[in-house]
């Protein structure tokens, strides 16, 4: 099984895992007009490549975010939201 | 034996010809470019010359034909969808289907198993009633069944599934069926082929160009093609090639991975497919079990097996089938698939002129092979969406009119 | 019967003391203890294990290596057993499985001289008009597959683990245990595994008749198995490898998930068949097979032997024949000259007859048609038979050692990039993966001596890989000559010379395959199905990949090789499964509800009381009458499923006004507040119910089903706006009962010096109070639309606080009630419930919640996509409906349509009759022009008839919500 | 009026109990008795009668054991506050003066449990009555158990993913993860201790004992796997 490191509690295999999709930064959005709102809503960054996302260490309940390649399920580097400069 | 195979016992030849020609060379400029030479990308090619004298047209294909979603699927097909646009469209995805065959001159070992899937909780049961009416209304042969009926169609099964998760009745589909999926490809294939369409395969699409709007022409690694149609229909590629013409959509990418056993004579007749426990699974006619689950948790864009996935789903089997439990799976293997958020597909034109989107197939894209490949050729043909995919445009999303075939997100294949 | 058993041989893995008997096809065979059923067969005389899968041939032995499968037998409830591997027992009654009666007499054996009518996918070109398809569909289905389950087979719970090492070995011949020794001997733990039975792998049977390279081996084996930095397990199969050096490994009765740090595949290869009319016959085989025959088994593969060969290991089988005095009549040399050796020469000296740059044209078969009588030999000229000067051998028995495949399939899974070695003609590993290693013959190296060096760099880079090693440079040196023939294959007019014995394919199906376009190794796969039996194309990938190479004029490296993909050797389902682990939630009060007769239903997870069985009373009549007696009484639930949730901090407020619709930094402390769930987009995912204990103290709830992902979603919520603000997740450290009817305050009086009067605990209330000296919870909140109480309580003491309520409660009749009561008692309050009367697209507009939605707030999540959809008229909204007073008929059911015009005009989501009102009433969604109160509309049952609704106000029951607020002082006073 | 309160794995035991009863197919005599009911703490609980299983694998039920739970960015702090020690990393754990242990759950939750003689948790669970900022009291109902014997690596490679040869005890691990599906914390050593939430308590109870029992080993009193 692949395994995801917990900034926390060390690398585990994925099943102890839930992924929550890729980190998306909404602007404000009562700035943003119907239609550009609409599409922050529903379209995603599909294409593969090197992503920011959220996963979740279950047994433990931490959120951390990880950069992960898509195209090839590796990940390159996990980190507490936030604190992405201090490692 | 059939009469026809008389012919191989007689010729000292083998009397047949190729089914798809091999070509050195692109043409400068084609009518139409289809990338994808998968079922969706061929069967259009197919309709697109057959009913709509076009075949001034290449398909490009980064692989060999077949070689994505069409030959990694568990080759299910039915129609009992939720939405009325939904069961229209797989509806008559199904009737074209059913003489497939015959229109090809090919055997798909096209087969009508019935389809069951089982409700192993009340709210299961209540989405299948639901189902099952919108069936009925557009005529559809769809009903919720008892577990008796179950038993009765499928002896061996244990309805109570261990305890854990006793399957209290089903949607029956009696129409469900599975086909021989590669050759279905291979149809539609020697059919454009024989129409003059080109395969090219172990093509890559590096770019597409387009100028004020339009589309202009296509970039392969064997040189650029100038046309001023692009139809895409490479499913779990989709949003690689949306990157090209700088289009975004809502499509994620989840692996779909998939089981089959060794042969074992027949036993099971009906397509059983349980939501809650997460399998679906048929005997094909070679007598192995293909089975499959649910999609992978988290976006990936491999094609790689997990061992997980093995272990969920053979025990997930055995509570339904205990008595499998020494049967021995040969392989697993995966495909892509592009998943949208109302689970129905993304067809038709886009803010593009001339660039069409086949996409959004999820784990249903084989089953809408021909219905699919029908009325994108209307579409591209015409520069109309077909009447059957007027509901299926990409700018429903921003419109928030998404179609509700997610509504009863019980389950998919 | 052991006519073929030779003289005891050192090192074999055959008990000669001990007796086994088993019966095949109903005769009765003895064997010896470590027996194969193929040996014991063999050395029984038997020749016809089984039969083809297509033109059901006799087939007999041919690589004894795990993947004869045209000799899977049926053994009881075990079906596809492999006769080539699996040891003998007393109670095997083994049956082969692809025969129409007797497999020495096949009924079948006739499709064999139609064989012309069946080319290669000749499935794919008849049968197939609509009419005709079913019933030749039926013949091709009785004629399929293999083995037979027996549906008796009971479910068999494997025991699986997971294991950890530094270096995993896979594979335990010559370089495989050098390998494991030098990572060992560096100092990092090994595991080391072998499919086989015993350790050694090649080096102790293919000898060239010394004994001393076996005694070299079993010394190599002795060192491993003493080491104690070393597992060796045999017997265990790696079945495929998966990302992160995970390998599970299949034993005989469990299944171990190997991760390690990192894995050496030492996986050697298979020996590949030569392609020549009749390659099939029982007694045509492999080198090795007749080696490992010997060897391990003391069994004499023939008596009479013709052998073809392509390189030194032919020669050094023959020796190992003549050493057991077995007559070798003939080497056949594909190639144009042979080096002379050692192993050559002994066999000039014995007189066999070589003949160099000669091929087998076609192996006749004897007149019982169950082996070979002679081997028909032509020279070669530049490759081509020169067919006029045949000469017959007459032989009992054909060798073929022509080449080799790398048993690469685990290095292809590990993402390996391989390329075709010229020189060994072979494809060898060209870039690892970290961490991956490979030696020995599936790395292109076969010298036994060279096979030790590059075992010894293999352990040597992974003890490096790992830090503990510094890495000493050691020399391989490479093959002199090749190992393997490029094209050991001879056309045959005549065919039937096999190319993919599980798949019976010939030589011209791969010809006529590409002449119909095939001609890329992928769809030549796919349209010839070659390497798509139960083998995988161990045999038959390589001589495919060669043909197809020669018909495209391409190199092998061009063409490429498929896909490689798990399993390595089929893996049994009830090895998959492991015993199973269904995890099961049980509230504090499950015994409880077991002893009151409850009926449980599935939710999620848990199992709730569906409803409590009465004596003499069916379903219906005991759901009806716990609704009445929380109607008329007093009732009590267990809701402790509901997920529970508390949030304290100075931004609490702040935070539920971010996820929620509603407004609470104005609620009042000690109130309560409905709380609407929505996503991004506007859609309705939870409700629950929201109370505020203090100023930063909140204490609130989520539907059952959405506890877990509710919490997950405001953990990363909080994780993400940082607000000062913790959530605790009390789903499980709590418990909750709800007391209901208009009894429920005096039965709580009993328990509590709480001041329950509606001023000092009015509706909608929160209160802290001591129940039966427990601290508890209570809420007056009221979804079944009675008097009632919603208490919350620690976990543990939930069955005190039961048990006290059930007490108090005597006097009165309290009833415990289950789901249904519930759904029908909201129902009439016309309560929607998340997920029945919503769906996965429905928004607060469509399900007449907008009143729980404060648009104007600065913010919440799905606010934005809410004002969008807002500014238009939803498709349908859930309004409330009654069925006639005295509808007589057959209800119509939850997700009935309604049908307005012939068209779908909405859908009943939830219906029930009503006990309290005494007619059916329900939700539906429906369409604008349909929706107004007293309009009435059509829905569609299941049997196609119609029944008329009216749209009715809600609630249903008690429209001003009097009974919650108001004691009930006269009982059944409901007006309807 | 009080009340009592039940370890969420009673019923467990009850059931065992009623198995083996219907399986020897007559009533329970005096030997057949596997289990019975105690109380600790004011809290109900039942055993294992047998004491051979601890040495080769035994499991017992110490939900009765007192216990407290706090998160938040100053619980360090306020429990320092309390003369508590506090483990210096995530994921450790230490022990008590006067019994039980402290473990810090990742970097800002922690979980205090009483030793059979103390009754530091009931203190804490007063004092948090009216927590300072940022600092949230957790109430704790979990099902605990430890396990015992010496084919515990055996049963956790069974039931558990995480490599527990390779954890160095001498830093007072703390492991969360999950056992048979269900979440879990886990604190190795001599004696295993095992918490999970109570509502999940039968089943993983039940799980465990079946490999247990496979293994020869059983439900034991829990003197006999009695943490510090």
């Amino acid at each position: 099984m692949k395994l995801i490191t917990c900034p926390i509690n060390g690398t585990r295999p994925v099943s102890e895992f839930v992924y929550g999709g890729e980190l998306r930064l909404i602007s404000d959005p009562q700035a943003l007009d119907d239609q550009t709102w609409a599409e922050q809503v529903f379209y995603r960054n599909g294409a593969p490549g090197i992503k920011k996302e959220w996963w979740c260490h279950v047994p433990s309940n931490t959120w951390f975010i990880a950069e992960r390649n898509t195209a090839t399920d590796e990940t390159l580097n996990t980190y507490l939201y936030g604190e992405e400069d201090s490692r | 034996m059939p009469f026809r195979l008389l012919k191989f016992a007689l010729s000292k030849e083998h009397p047949e010809p190729r089914m798809f020609q091999s070509r050195d060379r692109l043409k400068s400029s084609y009518d139409a470019v289809i990338i994808g030479g998968g079922g969706h990308g061929l069967a259009a090619a197919y309709y697109l010359s057959r009913d709509y004298d076009m075949s001034n047209i290449a398909v490009i294909e980064k692989g060999y034909i077949g070689s994505g979603n069409t030959g990694r699927n568990t080759t299910i097909i039915r129609s009992n969808y939720l939405t009325p646009e939904g069961v229209k469209f797989y509806d008559e995805s199904v009737r074209l289907w059913q003489d497939l065959s015959q229109d090809f001159d090919l055997n798909l070992f096209y087969s009508t198993r019935g389809h069951f899937t089982l409700a192993h909780t009340d709210s299961a049961l209540r989405t299948m009633r639901w189902r099952a009416e919108v069936n009925k209304h557009f005529g559809i042969d769809s009903e919720v069944v008892s577990p008796d009926d179950i038993q009765s169609a499928c002896p061996p099964m244990n309805l109570a599934c261990g305890g854990h998760a006793p399957v209290l009745g089903a949607l029956y589909h009696a129409p469900g069926s599975i086909a021989r999926h590669d050759a279905v490809a291979w149809g539609y294939g020697r059919g454009a082929d024989q129409r003059g369409v080109e395969i090219h395969q172990q093509t890559e699409v590096l770019g597409i160009t387009v100028q004020s709007g339009r589309v202009t022409g296509v970039d392969t690694n064997r040189g650029h093609v100038s046309t001023p149609k692009v139809l895409c229909a490479v499913a779990g590629f989709t949003p690689r090639i949306l990157d090209m013409v700088g289009l975004r959509s809502p499509l994620y990418i989840h692996p779909l991975q998939a089981l089959v056993s060794e042969p074992m004579k027949p036993w099971l007749d009906p397509i059983i497919v349980s939501g809650s426990l997460h399998v679906y699974v048929s005997q094909t006619a070679r007598g192995e079990l293909v089975m499959g689950a649910s999609l992978d948790p988290y976006e990936l864009h491999s094609t790689r097996s997990t061992f997980d996935f093995a272990e969920g789903l053979a025990a997930h089997m055995l509570e339904l089938f205990p008595f499998l439990s020494h049967v021995k799976i040969v392989r697993q293997w995966a495909g892509l698939a592009d998943m949208t958020p109302d689970f129905a597909p993304i067809m038709g034109k886009t803010p593009i002129e001339g660039f069409y989107l086949d996409s959004g197939w999820g784990t249903w894209g084989f089953k809408a092979t021909p219905v699919a490949g029908k009325t994108m050729a209307h579409t591209v043909a015409c520069d109309r969406n077909h009447d059957l995919i007027q509901e299926f445009s990409l700018s429903r999303f921003k419109d928030y009119q998404l179609v509700g075939e997610k509504g009863a997100a019980s389950v998919g294949h | 019967m052991n006519e073929m058993r030779l003289l005891p041989i050192p090192g074999e893995w055959i008990d000669r003391r001990q007796l086994i008997d088993f019966t095949f096809e109903g005769r009765r065979v003895t064997g010896y203890a470590g027996d194969t059923i193929s040996s014991a067969l063999w050395a029984s005389g038997y020749r016809i294990l089984g039969r083809s899968f297509k033109y059901h041939r006799p087939r007999g032995i041919l690589s004894f290596a795990n993947h004869d499968t045209n000799t899977l037998m049926q053994n009881g409830q075990m079906l596809n057993v492999r006769a080539d591997v699996l040891s003998i027992r007393s109670d095997m009654a083994l049956t082969a499985i692809n025969s129409m009666g007797d497999v020495r007499s096949d009924r079948a054996h006739v499709l064999d001289f139609f064989s012309a009518f069946l080319p290669v996918g000749f499935y794919y070109k008849a049968f197939h008009t609509k009419k005709l398809f079913p019933f030749w569909e039926k013949v091709i289905r009785r004629m399929t597959g293999l083995g037979t389950v027996d549906p008796s087979t009971p479910h068999i719970r494997t025991a699986k683990r997971y294991d950890f090492c530094d270096v995993l070995v896979i594979g335990a011949g010559i370089s495989g245990l050098s390998a494991a020794l030098s990572a060992a001997q560096a100092g990092v733990d090994v595991v080391i595994v072998d499919e086989n039975l015993h350790p050694g792998g090649s080096g102790q049977y293919q000898l060239g008749g010394e004994m001393a390279q076996a005694q070299h081996t079993a010394n190599l084996v002795k060192s491993v198995q003493q080491h104690p930095r070393i597992r060796l397990y045999t017997e265990t199969e790696a079945a495929g490898y998966y990302d992160d050096h995970w390998v599970p490994l299949v034993g005989r009765n469990y299944l171990s998930k190997m991760r390690a740090e990192s894995v050496i595949v030492a996986t050697g290869v298979y020996e590949q068949p030569a392609v020549f009319r009749n390659n099939d016959l029982p007694g045509v085989m492999l080198a090795s097979a007749a080696q490992r025959l010997i060897y391990r088994y003391g069994v004499k593969p023939m008596n009479r032997a013709v052998v073809l060969t392509a390189n030194s290991d032919g020669y050094r089988a023959a020796v190992d024949l003549i050493a057991q005095g077995i007559t070798v009549v003939a080497v056949v040399d594909l190639r144009e000259s042979y080096v002379e050796d050692q192993w050559t020469k002994k066999l000039c000296d014995r007189g066999v007859k070589i003949f160099p740059n000669h091929c087998i044209y076609e192996a006749s078969s004897n007149p019982a048609n169950d082996g070979v009588s002679a081997a028909i030999v032509c020279s070669l000229n530049s490759g081509n038979p020169e067919t006029g000067f045949a000469q017959l051998i007459s032989c009992d028995g054909i060798l073929m050692s022509v080449g080799w495949a790398a048993a690469a399939n685990l290095l292809y899974q590990a993402k390996t990039k391989m390329r075709f070695d010229d020189h060994v003609q072979q494809f060898v590993p060209h870039i690892l993966p970290p961490g991956i290693f490979a030696c020995g013959r599936v790395n292109g190296i076969f010298h036994i001596e060279q096979k030790r060096c590059d075992g010894q760099r293999a352990g040597l880079e992974a003890a490096a890989y790992l830090g503990k090693s510094d890495l000493t440079k050691i020399a391989v040196l490479p093959e002199a000559e090749s190992p393997s023939h490029p094209f050991p294959i001879v056309a045959h007019p005549k065919g039937k010379n096999f190319v993919d014995f599980d798949e019976d394919l010939q030589l011209k199906d791969f010809y006529n395959a590409a002449q119909e376009g095939f001609d890329n190794i992928e769809l030549l796969k796919r349209y010839t199905t070659v390497g798509m039996g139960a083998s995988q194309g161990k045999h038959s990938n390589m001589n495919a990949l060669r043909i197809l190479a020669r018909i495209t004029n391409k190199t092998p490296e061009q063409v490429g090789t498929t896909t490689a993909r798990p399993f390595f050797h089929p893996v049994p389902m009830s090895h998959l499964a492991g015993r199973g682990f269904t995890p099961e939630r049980r509230t504090p009060l499950h015994s409880r509800h077991e002893a009151l007769g409850a009926e449980f239903m599935l939710a999620g997870a848990w199992r709730r009381p569906e409803y409590y069985r009465q004596r003499g009373k069916n379903r219906e009549d005991c759901i009806r009458l716990e609704v009445e007696a929380v109607r008329n009484g007093v009732g009590i639930i267990d809701v402790g499923t509901l997920g529970k949730l508390e949030i304290r901090g100075a931004d609490a407020a702040e935070f539920l006004e971010r996820v929620y619709t509603g407004r609470y930094t104005s609620m009042k402390i000690g109130t309560t507040r409905y709380a609407l769930m929505l996503d991004e987009t506007g859609v309705i995912v939870d409700d629950g119910v929201i109370a505020r204990l203090s100023a930063e103290h909140f204490y609130f709830t989520t539907t059952t089903s959405g506890a877990a992902t509710v919490y997950w979603e405001l953990s990363r919520l909080n994780t993400m706006w940082r607000l000062d603000c913790g959530i605790v997740n009390l789903t499980g450290a709590r418990s909750s009962i709800n007391l209901v009817g208009s009894h429920a305050r005096t039965v709580l009086a009993k328990l509590t010096d709480f001041e329950l009067s509606e001023a000092a605990f009015p509706y909608l209330a929160v209160r802290e109070m001591r129940i039966a000296g427990m601290p508890a919870i209570a809420m007056r909140v009221g979804f079944v639309g009675e008097w009632g109480y919603e208490i919350h309580v620690a976990a543990d003491s939930a069955l005190a606080l039961w048990d006290a309520l059930m007490n108090a409660g005597a006097d009165y009749n309290i009833r415990p009630f289950g789901v249904e009561a519930q759904r029908v008692l909201r129902l009439e309050k016309g309560h929607l419930i998340v997920g029945q009367d919503t769906d996965g697209l429905t928004t607060p507009m469509e399900a007449n919640l907008g009143w729980a939605v404060k648009l104007d707030k600065p913010f919440f999540v799905g606010q934005r996509s809410l004002q969008i959809i807002a500014k238009r008229t939803p498709k349908h909204t859930l309004v409330g409906f009654v069925l006639e007073k005295n509808f007589k008929g057959t209800p119509p059911q939850e997700c009935h349509l309604i049908i307005d015009n012939n068209e779908i005009a909405g859908r009943v989501t939830s219906i029930a009759f009503s006990p309290t009102l005494q007619c059916y009433i329900g939700l539906a969604y429906i369409k604008p022009g349909l929706s107004e109160v007293g309009n009435s509309f059509s829905i569609r049952t299941t049997d196609g008839t119609s029944v008329m609704a009216t749209v009715s106000k809600t609630p249903f029951y008690d429209p001003d919500n009097a009974r919650q607020k108001k004691i009930a002082t006269v009982r059944r006073e409901v007006v309807v | 009026m009080t009340g009592f309160r039940v370890s969420p794995i009673c019923d467990a035991m009850r059931l065992a109990q009623r198995a083996t009863s219907e399986k020897m197919a007559k009533p329970s005599s005096e030997e057949s008795l596997i289990a019975t009911e105690r109380e600790i703490n004011q809290m109900r609980f039942a055993q294992g009668n047998s004491s051979g299983h601890s040495t080769t694998l035994g499991i017992t039920d110490l939900s009765f054991l007192t216990r407290f739970g706090v998160k938040g960015a100053a619980a360090a702090a306020w429990l320092h506050a309390q003369n508590l020690p506090i483990p210096d990393a995530p994921n450790r754990w230490l022990p008590l003066r006067g019994g039980g242990l402290i473990a810090r759950l990742g970097f800002n939750e922690f979980l205090i449990e009483d030793s059979i003689n103390s009754s530091i948790a009931p203190q804490l669970i007063e004092l948090s009555q009216h927590p300072p900022a940022k600092v949230y009291p957790v109430l704790r109902q979990d099902a605990a158990i430890a396990l015992g014997g010496s084919l515990i690596l055996d049963l956790l490679a069974q039931t558990c993913s995480l490599h527990f040869r390779a954890l160095n005890l001498s830093e007072c691990p703390v492991v969360l993860t999950t056992m048979v599906g269900v979440n879990v914390t886990i604190i190795p050593g001599e004696i295993y201790r095992i918490w999970c939430d109570g509502t999940y308590g039968v089943y993983l109870w039940q799980t465990l004992l079946n490999i247990i029992e496979e293994m020869q080993g059983g439900a034991v009193e829990f003197e006999q796997l009695l943490p510090l």
